[in-house]
């Protein structure tokens, strides 16, 4: 509990103290370090793990990115042979797992840890800590899923069954490398960062608003952030049986998937689904939030039928858990739930619709300003239309059964994942990047960007549309000439270049706007003249977020302390934004102490994947990481008393699991307090 | 500044008027729900699968279990005790509670690796058929989720004896109550669903 | 120049490994056995051998210490170091259990090696978790000149470790023993011990709830002495091994309702003893 | 046996929502669920015919709530607690027994 430090403050107080104390073991100490490499490890601050997930997200996108390209490599042209078909497997595996697992969803999981306190007006999330552990274990998560490609043989031993890993496929029998032991744990082990963090926010959000805050008075992106999150609790339960029988048939030779044995295979195909569906709205609700924000800041009009978006939002969060079976058409369900499933998806169109007709209708009459984020979210309206409507075409069950397994279906979830869901991204890092960095990112350059990325998908995923309906399956490693799936599949695998180049143009313009933003004057807090709290504190936001809470009188807060109407009803302004904003200078907020604990018990978890793995003793050290970990932290208290000299938090130590260590995290609840 | 400081400490309350620890156990239950859910209807799809091994009827020992599913019950009245002794001030009987609690769930998880290891005997091992891989991760994974509990209670007692646990962190102990409880109404339906309809 | 501490644990030393020797060659060792540890040739009564020569060494070990520290005299320490005053000592941290239980790990391990390889672990696990406790509180009595800052820096540090491995250990013996009990009974056996010993648990708590003035010793020594019931009575129905088992279907055990279940109803009422007698007699039934 | 649930019931109830109930209220509710728990396991010894399977889940949703409101003090407790935890059986309910009905019965019937 760090007394020491306590101590030598009272030594240089002049106190008559007994004992003369001097620095112990540093690393035994509470660590204090706010700057410096070493104080990212151990931040429990919102907005830092919101950059930690973005920048481990971002890692992984080219990660994945460039298993994509290598993928387009080989199919370029027949009879390629760029990989092998095992290697291919593998491929397209991780692809897949990578750009679901390991960006879609930290990057959401990104901007909501940045922005779900700043929207609602809060010093913090409910539990900081816990918050920290969970990007240490997605981290761990995804490392380890990723290590498959290099441990026992350069891409010998990765997951090699697809992302959904259909049983018995992924069975040893048919997938006996150890590829996916890796994917059945690593998969685990994010779920359970995914699970914390979802407790997490949704706590957030349901008790840490500040005054006036009311539900409906939450920014729309708050409110898909919170419905995301609902789904993660929900959903992430169910993978999680689906992958513990998954390993446990594997590692254990449990008898869930042997059909010899009289197991059903198609129990994997359930769970992975009942899981799946809800995972699509847990990737493009988000993505929804983000433009949600953009469109009514650069139409400069409110969010047309805001209860209308919450609602459909609500709504899709619902229809999502009875649809699953869908993806099961071509598995022989029976003609019944064949019916009711092909209906419920059906269903499910509508609310996606109000969706997007209401952004239409925020538009509608708007003063527009088509800058980058605004691009990019118009092309999140677009794009993720045609891949709705490619969606219902396969709602249809008789289609679909045509469509199975072709590369129709990779063109429908593409123009949803990419046109949607890293569309939608991308407005939200050009639309936020000067507010967690103070600085905007190049106009020219995000315009090149926008513009590569949108052609290039369409050139991608738009020919797959034919491909697949000529009759291309997907997951096939080569393909003869003379079908005439050749002229296509260069054009797709030129598109995909494309999009790589897109990409590479962003991460040129971070650094290269970076360099630039020393010559130009600061952003202030308020760039685009937009809507919602966040902006009404400095950019980059001080630690403490606000200087003082914020009273919510209604929706949009922010801009109606800067707008309001004449007599006839007309927009007048009445302030600027660096009138009405905090200044962000106090310096004796009282906040979350930094903490060891979590990546110490981050840490155990893949230790105990790879004993596993390969040798159960390292299980036992993982354990031991794990354990002690949790107990160390039930210990500590959440904020140091030690580091503010108003000690008001009684010392806890308890021992207990993580319930008892979020006990302790409830004196954090009171981080607002303020040493007067 | 005072008044603002004044202010923070006048609203510690959160919008929900619960703290946040109980209301992050709440909704972790909720998720808790899927996950059993999951494991039971695995079990039930796979109940009468058993590729020729034994059948549940041939192995199941009702009276024993029914005396265990009576022990775990016993265990979440004597949770509430400690409980409701901690919220009176009375860290003796909580304590006295809590140690109770604990052992019966250590005779609980006792008879749960006799029962396993009867099964065994009897010939129902763990890769016998899909029924015994469902039956043992389902009954196995409660009773890992009930000796995490008694860890927790077993801590939570040696934190009292160092005079760390006093009234005002009787939240601290409600929290693993809650838990102790879920874990309880877990067995319920396990012993209904799983024993009793066989 | 030989100090007291010195003379008294020399002469035990050489006692007792003369005894030891004597041991080995009365008890049916050959001739050079005993004064090799049985490396040339056999010692008799291997166990008893073991436990002088250790005895023996442990003391030859303890003189030699207390003849270099010149019993832990002041000023010869001070004259050793070379200064005009021994160091101020710093207070430890409290009573120390761990000499104690090193020296009860040091026991066990040799007497694993003779008797079986899963003793000899317990005792080096015990000796190991002693070493580890040991420096870690000796390094906190260190850490800096305030013994208050120093116990609640080992507790920080150690805590984490020791109370899951504390709350673990407890439940996995208990555990371990109800099992081996209950495996040990007939299956009608099984019920009834389970229940009497759940009732006997709730019969104590109830009775200490009751009577909350009861005094901490009685109240440490009942729970101590269940505790000890419990581990010596899962102990013997390991030993006396599981009951047999049908292999598959078929249940026809129902017959093997012995008399014990009846003698270990009567015997309710006061305390875990007799439940273990009971289950005891369960287990030496079979 | 609904004697002692009745008084249970006004005993609680009597108690404002800041009151806790007593130790003598919860060993009467523990002695409820004890005697459902013995009516559940009298079932295993006697035949009750086709009413052993509905008459086993009333009574195992009867304890499940008795717990859950007594024990877990969601009868105190905001609302939201107990949406949370209906919430999550429910949705584990439908969506499972959903599933479990497409391995047994959707396939048998014919258009």
């Amino acid at each position: 509990m760090a007394i020491t430090e306590e101590a030598t403050k009272e030594l240089t107080k002049g106190d008559a103290v007994a004992a003369t104390v001097e620095q112990p073991l540093g690393i035994l100490t509470r660590p204090t370090s706010t700057k410096g490499w070493k104080s990212w490890l151990t931040t429990v601050d919102h907005k830092r793990i919101g950059i930690l997930y973005g920048g481990a997200a971002l890692l992984f996108f080219v990660l994945g990115g460039l298993e994509a390209l290598a993928m387009r490599i080989q199919l370029a042209t027949p009879n390629g042979t760029f990989l092998s078909a095992e290697t291919y497997n593998q491929v397209f595996t991780m692809h897949g797992v990578t750009m679901i697992f390991l960006v879609a969803m930290p990057m959401a999981a990104a901007f909501a840890n940045y922005l779900i306190p700043l929207q609602i007006g809060a010093r913090d999330v409910a539990f900081p800590r816990l918050n920290a552990l969970s990007f240490w274990i997605f981290l761990g998560g995804g490392l380890f899923l990723v290590s498959s490609q290099f441990i026992g043989g350069w891409w010998s031993n990765a997951p090699d069954c697809g992302w959904f890993c259909y049983q018995p496929n992924g069975g040893v029998i048919f997938s006996p490398s150890r590829g996916v032991d890796y994917y059945a744990i690593g998969l685990q082990i994010t779920g359970i960062a995914s699970l914390i963090s979802a407790v997490n926010l949704i706590v957030t959000c349901l008790n840490m608003r500040t005054r006036g805050m009311s539900m409906f008075r939450m920014p729309v992106l708050t409110w898909m952030l919170l419905v995301t999150q609902f789904l993660l609790l929900f959903a992430i339960p169910v993978i999680t049986v689906g992958l513990f029988l998954l390993m446990f048939a594997r590692l254990f030779d449990a008898q869930f998937f042997n059909v010899a044995a009289g197991a059903e295979p198609l129990l994997w195909q359930h769970l992975f689904w009942i899981f799946g569906h809800p995972e699509v709205y847990i990737l493009v609700l988000p993505a929804f939030g983000i433009v949600s924000e953009v469109i009514p800041t650069f139409s400069r009009k409110p969010i047309f039928g805001y209860s209308f978006m919450v609602f459909s939002g609500i709504a899709i969060g619902f229809m999502g858990w009875g649809v699953w079976a869908h993806h099961m058409f071509a598995s022989g369900l029976g003609p019944i739930s064949v019916a009711a499933f092909s209906l419920s998806t059906m269903f499910i169109a509508v609310p996606t619709g109000v969706k997007i007709l209401n952004w239409l209708a925020t538009m509608w009459g708007g003063k527009l300003t088509f800058n980058t984020p605004m691009l990019f979210a118009v092309a999140v309206v677009s794009m993720f239309t045609i891949g709705g409507l490619s969606g219902v075409t396969h709602a249809m069950a008789a289609v679909d059964t045509q469509q199975t397994d072709t590369y129709y279906i990779v063109a429908h979830f593409h123009y949803v994942v990419f046109g949607g869901i890293i569309n939608g991204l991308f407005a939200g890092f050009y639309f936020w990047w000067p507010k967690v960095f103070g600085y905007k990112l190049n106009e020219k350059l995000g315009k090149t960007n926008f513009w590569l990325m949108i052609i290039g998908m369409n050139l991608t995923f738009g020919p797959m549309h034919i491909l697949g309906l000529q009759g291309m399956s997907r997951r096939y490693y080569t393909y003869s000439g003379g079908y005439g799936f050749e002229l296509w599949n260069m054009v797709v695998s030129i598109g995909a270049f494309t999009i790589a180049l897109g990409v590479l143009t962003f991460i040129i313009n971070i650094f290269y706007s970076k360099r630039k933003a020393a010559e130009l004057p600061p952003v202030g807090p308020d760039p685009w003249d937009s809507r919602s709290l966040e902006w009404m504190i400095s950019s980059p936001p001080p630690d403490h977020n606000f200087d003082e809470p914020i009273d919510v009188h209604g929706l949009d807060e922010f801009w109606h302390r800067k707008y309001g109407y004449d007599d006839d009803g007309k927009v007048i302004a009445f302030a600027t934004a660096a009138e009405v904003a905090q200044t962000g200078d106090r310096t004796d907020v009282h906040l979350p102490s930094p903490s060891y604990w979590p990546i110490v018990v981050a840490t155990g978890l893949p230790i105990i994947g790879y004993g596993l793995i390969y040798s159960l003793w390292l299980c036992v050290v993982g354990g031991l990481f794990v354990v002690t970990g949790l107990f160390g932290w039930a210990q500590e208290p959440a904020d140091d008393p030690n580091a503010v000299h108003d000690d008001h938090d009684e010392p806890g130590d308890d021992g207990d699991d993580a319930q008892g260590a979020s006990a302790l995290e409830q004196s954090s609840t009171e981080e607002m307090s303020v040493d007067g | 500044m005072a008044e603002a400081a004044l202010d923070a400490h006048e609203h510690p309350e959160t919008n929900t008027g619960m703290s946040n620890s109980k209301l992050a156990l709440w909704v972790f239950l909720g998720s808790e729900c899927l996950l059993f859910g999951g494991l039971i209807s695995t079990y039930l799809l796979y109940r009468n699968e058993t590729n020729g091994g034994p059948t549940a009827s041939d192995v199941f020992e009702i009276p024993f279990t029914s005396v265990s599913s009576f022990v775990l019950l016993l265990s979440s009245l004597t949770m509430v005790l400690a409980l409701s002794a901690l919220r009176r001030g009375d860290e003796t009987r909580n304590r006295i509670w809590l140690l109770t609690t604990a052992m019966l769930g250590a005779v609980f998880v006792g008879g749960q690796v006799y029962e396993f290891t009867a099964f065994l005997r009897e010939g129902l091992g763990f890769t016998t058929s899909p029924f015994s891989s469902a039956f043992y991760t389902l009954t196995g994974f409660h009773g890992v989720h009930v000796s995490v509990g008694i860890v927790m209670l077993m801590s939570l007692v040696v934190v009292s004896l160092k005079g760390d646990l006093s009234k005002e962190r009787a939240e601290t102990v409600e929290l693993i109550g809650l838990y102790w409880h879920f874990v309880d109404v877990v067995w319920i339906f396990i012993f209904t669903v799983v024993y009793l309809t066989v | 120049m030989l100090t007291t501490g010195f003379k008294l644990f020399f002469g035990l030393f050489v006692a007792a490994t003369f005894g030891a020797v004597v041991l080995g060659y009365t008890s049916g060792g050959n001739h050079l056995g005993p004064v090799t540890f049985g490396y040339k040739g056999s010692v008799g009564f291997v166990f008893g051998y073991t436990v002088l020569m250790v005895a023996g060494f442990a003391s030859g070990a303890v003189g030699l210490l207390l003849q270099a520290f010149r019993d832990g005299d002041a000023e010869a320490a001070a004259q050793l170091l070379g200064t005009d005053t021994a160091p101020v000592g710093q207070t430890p941290l409290g009573d120390s259990m761990w000499p104690l239980i090193g020296a009860v790990a040091a026991g066990t391990t040799v007497v694993g090696l003779v008797v079986h390889p899963a003793v000899m672990g317990v005792g080096l696990i015990l000796g190991i978790l002693t070493m580890f406790e040991w420096t870690m509180s000796a390094w906190a009595d260190r850490a800096t000149g305030d013994p208050q800052a120093n116990r609640e820096l080992r507790d920080s540090v150690m805590r984490p470790i020791e109370l899951p491995a504390l709350a673990l250990g407890a439940v996995a013996l208990m555990v371990a023993s109800v099992s081996r009990v209950f495996l040990a009974s007939s299956a009608n056996g099984a019920v009834l011990a389970a229940t009497i010993l759940a009732l006997v648990i709730i019969g104590i708590a109830v009775l200490f709830a009751t009577k909350p003035k009861v005094s901490k010793n009685v109240a440490t020594a009942v729970v101590l002495i269940v505790a000890f019931g419990v581990l010596v009575t899962g102990t013997i129905a390991a030993v006396v091994g599981e009951r047999d088992f049908e292999h598959s279907s078929d249940e026809s055990r129902e017959s093997e309702e012995g008399t014990s279940d009846g003698s270990s109803t009567d015997s309710e009422g006061d305390g875990s003893h007799k439940t273990d007698a009971g289950a005891e007699g369960e287990a030496s039934d079979e | 046996m609904t004697e002692t649930a009745t008084t249970v019931e006004a005993e609680v109830e009597r108690h404002d929502e800041h009151d806790h109930p007593s130790d003598r209220s919860y060993v009467g509710v523990a002695a409820v669920l004890g005697l459902i728990t013995a009516a559940e396991v009298l079932t295993y010894f006697f035949d009750v015919g086709p009413f052993l399977i509905p008459a086993l889940m009333v009574m195992m949703t009867a304890k499940f709530f008795i717990v859950a409101a007594y024990f877990m003090h969601l009868k105190q407790d905001i609302p939201l607690f107990s949406g949370f935890f209906v919430g999550g059986i429910a949705l584990a309910s439908i969506v499972y027994i959903t599933m479990l009905t497409t391995f047994e019965f959707w396939d048998s019937f014919d258009f």
